[in-house]
Parts: C-alpha cells; structure tokens; sequence
C-alpha cells in the first residue's frame, strides 16, 4: 500500500505545542517496555511526564473485519490472536456468544472444562504480567520463576487442547475435544506446586522495600475516574471497582463456585499488583473446586455443521485477566456475522495511562504501564 | 520517635532486601532446580504431547490408501483458505464414474493450527501430526502434498 | 613460598644492571602496559562469563554452555562478533566527543589501575596519597559518560547521562566518607600502609561496627558509581533502552561495557583493600600457628578471592532487587547514606582517637 | 430500577425516541441531535449510567448507527442507545466530557467509519496513518492489496 519513501519518512511528532524546556520522546514502537509494538509519544519536563500520548495500529490487523467474512466456526480461532495471553477467554466469550443466539444448551461437562480452562489461562497470564511487571521494574530474575510455572500450564494447555499459546480449543456448543485421561492429576500436580512457589513471589518482589516503593502511590486513579475511563479487571478493582464479570453477571458455573471478588482500594500501582497477586490465588481456589468434580456426559451438544444465527444483536461480555471483555455481534441470519465489535479491556485501560502518569517521572510511567498489563494485539484487534 | 522511625524503616527495608537475597541466593546454590531444556540435545528424548498441532498430515496404511474421499469439507471448514482439494473421476468396475481425490495440497505456510479441518473431516482422512520443525529456506517448500503419490481411497470408506 | 614479589624484584634488578635508570623506567612501564592491558582484557572476558553464569544459575537457567566447556569461550567469540561489527555514528552526532567518550572511560578505567596492590610487593605506584588519587580519578569516569550522553544526539543518551551525572555526583560523597573512615583509622593515604596496618586483622574485624557500617554503604555506593542495578539509572533499559549507550555499536560499545567490568572490578578490589585487607592473608591478632597456616595460600589468591567474592555479591544485587526510581535513588543518598556516614565518621574518629580498635 | 423507569424518563426527554424490547436488554432509538442533551441527563441521577462499556457503530449500507452500551454501576442496569447517522455526512456530538472513556473509542470509530464527532478535543485518526484514505470497517471499502478474500 505503502511507497517505500512514504515508510521512511520521518514520524511526525506533535511539536506544535512543545513548549521551551520539554522533550518529546518516543517510546516504542521498539521499546524494551512497551511489550510490543505500544507507541507512546511522552512529553517530558525533565524526569517529569507531562503528556502521554499513545499511538496505536502498529499490530492492527483488523480482526472485526476478517471475522465479516469466516463463519461462525471459523471466526473464533481468529479471537485467540487478539489478547493472546487469554486466548480460552476470548475464545469463549465468543463460543458463548454464538450459543446464546443459537439457544444451544452446553453440557455442564463442558462448562466446567471451560472454566478450568478460564482459570488457568488467567494464572498463566498474571503469572507472565509479574514476570514482566518486575522486568520493567529492573528485576529479571521474577521472569524466570514466573515462567516456570506458567510452563506447566503450557504443558497442559498442549496436552488438552493441542497448542500452548492460541488453543482454539473452545467451539460453540463445548469443547473440541474431552480433556486428556491425566489432566486432572497435572492440574492437582500444578496447584501444588504453584502453591509452594507462590511464597517466593511475596519474599522476592512483594515485600521488597524497592519494589514497594516504586509502586506505592504511583499511578493512581480513583474509583470515579477508573468507572468514567471504563476500566476494567485488575485496573478497576484497584481502584475499588465492582466490576468482575464472574461475580456481577455470572456466566456458566461460576454461580456454583464459592470465590472473592478481590477489591483495593488505594488505587495505586501496588493496589492492582494486589488485586492480581490474590486474584490468582483465587483461582486456584476455583479450580480446586471443579477438578475433582467434573460430571461425566457429553463434552460438546450436537450442533448443525453449518452455524446460522438468527438476526439480532447478541452481547457477551466475560471476565477475561486483563478486565470485561465484550463480543458484539449483529446478525443478518446469515452464516456470517454483518458487523462483530470486540470491547477489549486493555483499550479502555490503556486510555486512562495518560491521566495516571501526568507529573510522575519516567520510571513511573514504566511501573504504571506495567501494572495495566497491555497487550498491544488486544489494543490494536 | 523520629529517630526511632528512621531506624525502623532502615531495619525493615534491609531485612526485606536480605530476604529477596536469599530466595536468589537458594536457587544459586541448588543447580538441580535448573529447568533449562537443551533442545536440539534432547530430541531423542522430546516427546511432543499426542494431541499436539504442528502439521494436517494425511495417514496411509502399509497398502499405501487413504481415507480421503475429496468432499472438501475440510477445504471449506478453513479459514485461511490452507486446504485445496483437486478432485478426479475415477472409473469403478461397474463402469460407473466416482469422484475421487486427486491431490490434496496444503499450505502449511498459510495453517494456523486450529484443527477445524481435521474437525470437519467426516472420515477421519487428516489428522493433525507433531512435528513442529517445520523451517525451510524457501517458502515455497511449505507447500505440501498429503496424499502419496499413487495412493488411493482405502476400500469401504464413502 | 611462592610469591610474586620474587618475580618483580627480579625483574628490577635484571633490568637495573643492564639499562640506565630512565631506560628501566621505559622497559617497566612498557611491562605495565602489556600487563595491564592482558588484564583488561582477561577480566572482562572473565567478568562477563561470571556474570552470566551467576544471572543463569540464578534465574534456574543453565547460562552460556555451547562455546567451550561450560561456555568459558562465549564471551571471547561475542567480543569477536563486536570487533567485526560496524561501528556506526549517529549523523547529528558530534564526532569527535562521541568517538572520545569510550576512551575516556576506559582510559579513567586503566589509572585507577595504578596503586592497586595485587599480590604482595605486585602494585604498580604505591603512591602516598593512594587513597585520594582513587576517589579523585574515579569521578572523571562520569565525564566519559556525559560526553556519550551529549554526543549522540539522542534523547535517551541524554536523560541517561544526566542521570549518571547526578548519580555519581551524589555517590561520591558517601563512598568519600566510608574511605575517610580506614584512613582515620589508619592514620595515612597510602595504600601499602593500609594493607600493612591490617597486618593483625582486617579493618572490617578490628573497627567494631562503625567500620561494618561503613564497608556496607561503600558497597552501596560502590555499586551505584559503577552504574549497577538496582543503581542502573543511566542504562534503565526498560525506561531508557540503553542509556548513554544508545546510539553506540561494535568495539565502542564493547568499551563501555568492558569499562563496567573493569569498574566493577576496581571498586571491589578497592573495598577488599581498604576493609579486607587486600592481598592480607587473614590474620587473627596474635595466634601464631593460624597466622602462619594463612600465610601459606600466596598472596595474589587472597586477594583475587575477596575481590572476587565482593564482584559475586554486586551481582547479587544486580540480579535479585528491582531497579529504584532517580528521585528515591537521590533520597536514598541525600537522606540515609550521607548522615549515617558522617555521623559514622565522628564514630570513628573518636574510636580512633582513643585507641579503641582493636 | 426497571426498563419501564428508564422509557418514562427518556420519553420525558426526547419524546420520538423508539424502544425495542426484543433483545437482552432495552434498546432506545434516538435522534442524533438529541443524544449529548441524553447522555448527560442518563449519567447523572437518578439512573448514574456511568459506564460506557461499549461504543461502536455499524454501517448498513444506506445509513450508519452509533451504538453506545451504558450501564450504571450502582444499579446494575444496562441499556442500548441507538443513533442513525448519516452516511455521507456521518456526524453526532461527542461525549468526552461525559464518560471520558468514549475518547478513545470515538477515535477509534472516527478512524474506522468515518463518523465527525463534533466538540471532541482530540479527533485524529488512532490506529491508521493520519494520510490514509477511505475508512476500512465501512461496508463498502475495498483493499485490493491486503484484504484476503476466501
């Protein structure tokens, strides 16, 4: 699309109203921090952030229009490569969303491998925000520890569904295939050992006087701010937002499972490391409490080859581990949705950044991007 | 009380250090927590999980058949458009005509791995295989033909 | 016993009778020279491949293991793969400043080489005011680093610079005072004197607790002169990708970051000097028998030992604590270190003065 | 806090507004003119639909509609405003300075459908190059070179 002079020429920067005394840098597109292709154009007074400005599109590709043209099987394998670290999540918001119009009734077999699977996906990707929260921070040695244990999960992602990072294993009407004959007892062997490993998080990072202060009192953003941001997930309960999607309109079993809705209130940085430290203690509060009890029946309910979804609008929103997201679709009654709109959660989140960061310093900034856990696929769609 | 607090806070905030020195410090000195996979090393011992993603291979049996019968379900359940299916008219004994398959072509270039085809293969003709070492020096290697050259349907598959 | 002093007097004397006083001075500093430069290199090599393997075992990984056993020669084939590479000039950047920056460095690197004792009788100038001459080519090194920052045309060499600018500034003060304390205690600037007056133990030992306090603030701030996480302000390469070292590549690069291990290393010998005695072997007061079974492991071990020992434990800093912020990093000088180590310093004058040491 | 609640008060306010009950939750169809005057009314009490949860637009082909999602957080209620836009001319005032979060998404819809959102402070394109032409999510945009067709 592009001539070649066109992709060299210089970016251009908002220097109109640079005023005597502020640099404008660029951060990212090629950032160690940014985790992705995440453009900030940040005005600095000094150390000290004036102005954030974050442009997106460098990983667009257009999802909602691609899913204009694949069928309603086909477009949710799409929706693994959007919030890559929630890929199940995704995927199962849109596998419900297409059952919900269809009316298609999921076996409770099914609901609790999807919630399983749910839980572990958001230990797997808080696991690898701390990772990457604490190498924002300078500390690289949580990465490694983080990742050991997000490599179980890998483990048994592959060994269920097939794949270890975009699963596509969710379907509407269940789940592609019955879980592997050991997943029970590697999920048991994981809660074990995430369990005896979770205490080092806390002794390396958690209660570092450094990590503590970076993070105390840097970033914040109260409640109302966070509400008329539309924040979600970790970010807004933080800030002391009720808003898990899980507790607030339940979606397939979590009405059965006992689990807290982690709220803070400070509002801060360490607030939200807080919420997702807990959060996935929490989930494997969950995940205790289904693995034993998995109900024998069918895995996936019959459904027609050919998916047509009655004309309407359909809405699904989920709780996925970055906040609410949400799947649109608008039916015509064809095989193919007319218009889909993906609410992701790290959009919403991300235009707040810039409210947080002002008059705080670089590494601040750093720390509160950490802390909103961008996934730039999922900003850009 | 001032100072009291200052050496307090200095009292703390080296003794939460010391702890985050002594969690590294373990690991220092236990080599055998190491998790590092030596990977072209241990190819003889990696063992990919069954259901594992890494190609749609097409399985033939020692008469060299196969069990596709070139439907296109699984061209049509693609969403990358990876799968094109070649028919032929085969002629059977009875003199009648018979759709057959010709070649089956797969661009592994083009596959994201999401197992639909092999889902909507209504004779079990492709499954997903385990090999995951799939880079060439040239993009055109990746396009792949599944059925072997002379093979033909397995007998009673429809 | 084998000892390195055999070896320097040797020389002195086989070049004594044959040359005339200022043709020894050219051979013995040509001698200096190739050594020195042996070392630089072989520290660096070595340093670098510590570093990694600590950061690895660490961090439950294996580290470099495929070039030479144990990985030995991965460093060796990167320093290869830097020599090779271009060395590229940023346009805009102001050449001259910037092709000097690394020089500088290295250059402020190698003169504090210079009253270092290695091993017994193996130093190179025990000049009289050793300790002064330390601390006063050690803050030139900022100046290097400000004129890569300026030089390369880059905001974030920039605001690294700056930050390393007043880093080191404030940093100098503490380190400053903790050296203070050895020198009261000793009574002299020379570091041969003070390795000698800890002839009957080590400083840290024999000073009582003010002489602790101020061994662990020198580390700190040892650490943060040398630019090292949780100190790494100037590089922060998640806030500024690499610092003052942006827009460099190739054999420049590999200079800064050789002059960092060299630092690392000079900083550490100095502490293992002035606290641990240098190439002192370690000495209980006045038991005999012990006194001498230490003095049977030669004196260039002792040494390399505690400095070694001292580079392992920065690096445990470095791979274990989060990376502080400019303004608390400033705090932590301005509002801890700086009055513990004065008040400290009054401590131990007046240990001093009334003879309370041991 | 119930649907009948919610009619009565945007019947109050913008009498040709039309409802729709078919769906998950109450659609109301408004004008486009109408909708800031709306918007600032619904987020303040007595309903305080203070969260924006969703805004997109869909293109029809002959019009365009502006879809806002809101839902209140201390009454947990959600409702569905709907606005025609015109195609060729696709323009409503914008609701920044109500919920903060539509900056972004207006961009985001100004960037992909085309629609001037009047009174913003910051309408740029966000996810496309400032010189690129045409607006992708529209039906009728065409890229011969990138879009993959099946």
């Amino acid at each position: 699309m592009y001539s070649q002079t066109e992709i060299l020429k210089e970016p251009e920067i908002n220097s109109s109203n640079s005023a005597e005394g502020e640099l404008v840098i660029n951060i990212g597109p090629q950032h160690p921090a940014t985790h992705g292709v995440l453009h900030l154009v940040v005005t600095l007074n000094g150390e000290t952030v004036k102005k954030v400005e974050p442009h997106l599109g460098y990983i667009h590709r257009s999802i909602e229009k691609m899913c204009e043209s694949l069928s309603y099987r086909q477009f949710i394998y799409v929706t693994s490569r959007m919030d890559y670290l929630s890929a199940h999540v995704n995927n199962h918001a849109c596998a419900m969303t297409v059952e919900k119009a269809m009316q298609i009734e999921v076996p409770t077999r099914a609901q609790y491998i999807r919630v399983i699977m749910d839980e572990l996906t958001r230990i797997a990707s808080h696991e690898l925000w701390w990772g990457a929260l604490a190498m924002d921070l300078g500390a690289f040695t949580p990465f490694f520890y983080a990742f050991r244990e997000r490599e179980t999960i890998n483990d048994i992602m592959e060994q269920t569904c097939g794949a270890r990072l975009t699963m596509n294993y969710m379907v509407p009407g269940g789940v592609m295939a019955d879980i592997h004959p050991s997943f029970q007892q590697k999920v048991k062997d994981f809660i074990k050992l995430f369990k005896s490993n979770i205490d080092e998080y806390d002794e390396l990072v958690t209660g570092s006087v450094i990590f503590q202060s970076r993070m105390k009192g840097v970033g914040c953003l109260s409640k109302e701010d966070a509400i008329s941001y539309g924040c979600t997930g970790p970010v807004a309960r933080g800030s002391g937002v009720h808003c898990d999607i899980r507790k607030i309109y339940p979606y397939e079993i979590y009405k059965q499972v006992e689990f807290n809705e982690i709220i803070e209130t400070a509002g801060d940085s360490f607030s939200r490391y807080l919420v997702r430290i807990k959060e996935m203690k929490e989930s494997i509060k969950i995940i205790e409490q289904l693995i034993d009890n998995i109900p024998e029946g069918d895995y996936q309910a019959k459904t027609k080859a050919v998916l047509k979804l009655p004309k309407g609008e359909f809405y699904t929103r989920v709780e996925t581990a970055r906040g609410e997201l949400g799947v649109y679709i608008v039916s015509e009654g064809g095989t193919t949705p007319y218009r889909i709109k993906f609410r992701s959660p790290g959009f919403s989140n991300l235009s707040a950044l810039d409210h947080m960061v002002r008059g705080s310093k670089i590494g601040d900034l750093m720390a509160t991007m950490g802390t909103l856990d961008l996934v730039i696929p999922d900003i850009d769609r | 009380m001032f100072l009291k607090e200052y050496l307090s806070d200095i009292y703390h905030a080296t003794k939460s250090l010391l702890t985050g020195m002594k969690r590294t410090g373990y690991y220092f000195v236990h080599p055998k927590e190491i998790i590092t996979e030596q990977y072209p090393d241990n190819r003889e011992t990696l063992k990919m999980a069954d259901r594992f993603r890494g190609e749609v291979i097409m399985p033939h049996d020692a008469n060299n058949e196969h069990a596709c019968t070139g439907c296109t379900a699984c061209e049509l359940a693609c969403p990358n458009a990876t799968i094109k299916i070649i028919t032929k008219f085969d002629v059977t004994p009875e003199g009648k005509k018979k759709k057959a398959l010709d070649t089956f072509v797969y661009h592994l270039e083009l596959c994201t791995m999401c197992n639909l085809c092999v889902e909507a293969c209504p004779t079990d003709a492709i499954k997903m295989g385990q090999n995951f070492e799939h880079s060439v020096y040239d993009r055109s290697m990746l396009l792949k033909k599944l059925n072997k050259p002379g093979s033909k349907i397995r007998e009673g598959v429809e | 016993m084998f000892s390195l002093q055999g070896i320097t007097s040797g020389i002195q004397s086989f070049l004594h009778a044959r040359f005339s006083a200022s043709g020894v001075l050219i051979f013995e500093s040509l001698i200096v020279i190739l050594l020195a430069t042996t070392l630089f290199a072989l520290l660096g090599l070595v340093l670098v491949w510590m570093e990694r393997k600590v950061a690895a075992q660490m961090q439950i990984r294996l580290g470099p293991n495929r070039v030479g056993p144990m990985g030995i020669f991965q460093t060796s084939a990167d320093t290869l793969k830097l020599i090779l590479k271009e060395g590229l000039t940023p346009d805009g950047a102001d050449k001259l400043l910037f092709n000097l920056a690394p020089f500088v460095v290295m250059v402020v690197a190698m003169l504090l080489l210079a009253p270092i004792a290695f091993a017994k009788g193996f130093q190179v100038w025990d000049i009289n005011i050793g300790v002064l001459y330390i601390t006063a080519v050690s803050s030139l090194s900022v100046i290097g680093i400000l004129m890569a920052g300026w030089a390369s045309n880059n905001k974030y060499s920039l605001l690294g610079a700056m930050r390393s600018g007043a880093q080191i500034v404030s940093y100098e003060l503490s380190a400053g005072l903790s050296i203070l304390t050895i020198v009261v205690l000793t009574g002299s600037l020379q570091l041969g004197d003070i390795i000698n007056a800890q002839q009957n133990g080590w400083w840290l030992f024999k000073g009582h607790i003010p002489v602790i306090i101020a061994f662990v603030i020198f580390i700190i701030a040892a650490t943060a002169e040398t630019n090292r996480a949780p100190f790494d302000m100037a590089e922060a390469e998640s806030e500024l990708t690499a610092g003052f070292h942006t827009e460099y590549s190739g054999m420049k690069f590999a200079l800064f970051f050789l002059a960092e291990y060299i630092n690392i290393f000079i900083v550490c010998a100095i502490a293992a000097t002035l606290f641990l005695g240098g190439w002192m072997p370690l000495h209980i007061g006045n038991w005999q028998g012990f006194n001498h079974l230490m003095d049977y492991i030669p004196s260039s071990i002792w040494f390399f030992a505690k400095t070694f020992a001292l580079i392992f434990l920065i690096m445990w800093f470095r791979w274990t604590f989060p990376r502080l912020r400019v303004d608390q990093l400033l705090n932590l000088e301005w509002k801890y270190l700086l009055p513990i180590s004065l008040f400290n310093l009054l401590l131990v004058t007046v240990i001093a003065i009334l003879g309370w040491h041991f | 806090m119930t649907n009948e609640e919610v009619k009565e008060f945007v019947l109050g306010i913008h009498p040709s507004a039309v409802f729709d009950e078919t769906g998950e939750w109450l659609n109301i169809q408004i004008d486009a003119a109408e909708w800031k005057r709306l918007a600032k009314l619904l987020r303040n009490a007595p309903f305080n639909f203070d969260y924006l949860f969703c805004l997109t637009c869909i293109d029809w082909k002959t019009f365009m509609t502006m879809v806002y999602h809101l839902s209140s957080t201390t009454h947990r209620h959600t409702i569905v405003i709907k606005a025609k836009v015109d195609r060729a001319d696709a323009r409503i005032e914008s609701v920044v300075d109500v919920w903060k979060t539509a900056e972004f998404h207006e961009r985001e819809v100004y960037d992909l459908f085309g629609v001037h959102f009047t009174n913003h402070p910051d309408l740029r394109r966000l996810i496309l190059t400032d010189d690129f032409e045409g607006y992708p999510l529209r039906k009728d945009y065409d890229d011969p070179v990138n879009m993959i067709k099946l």
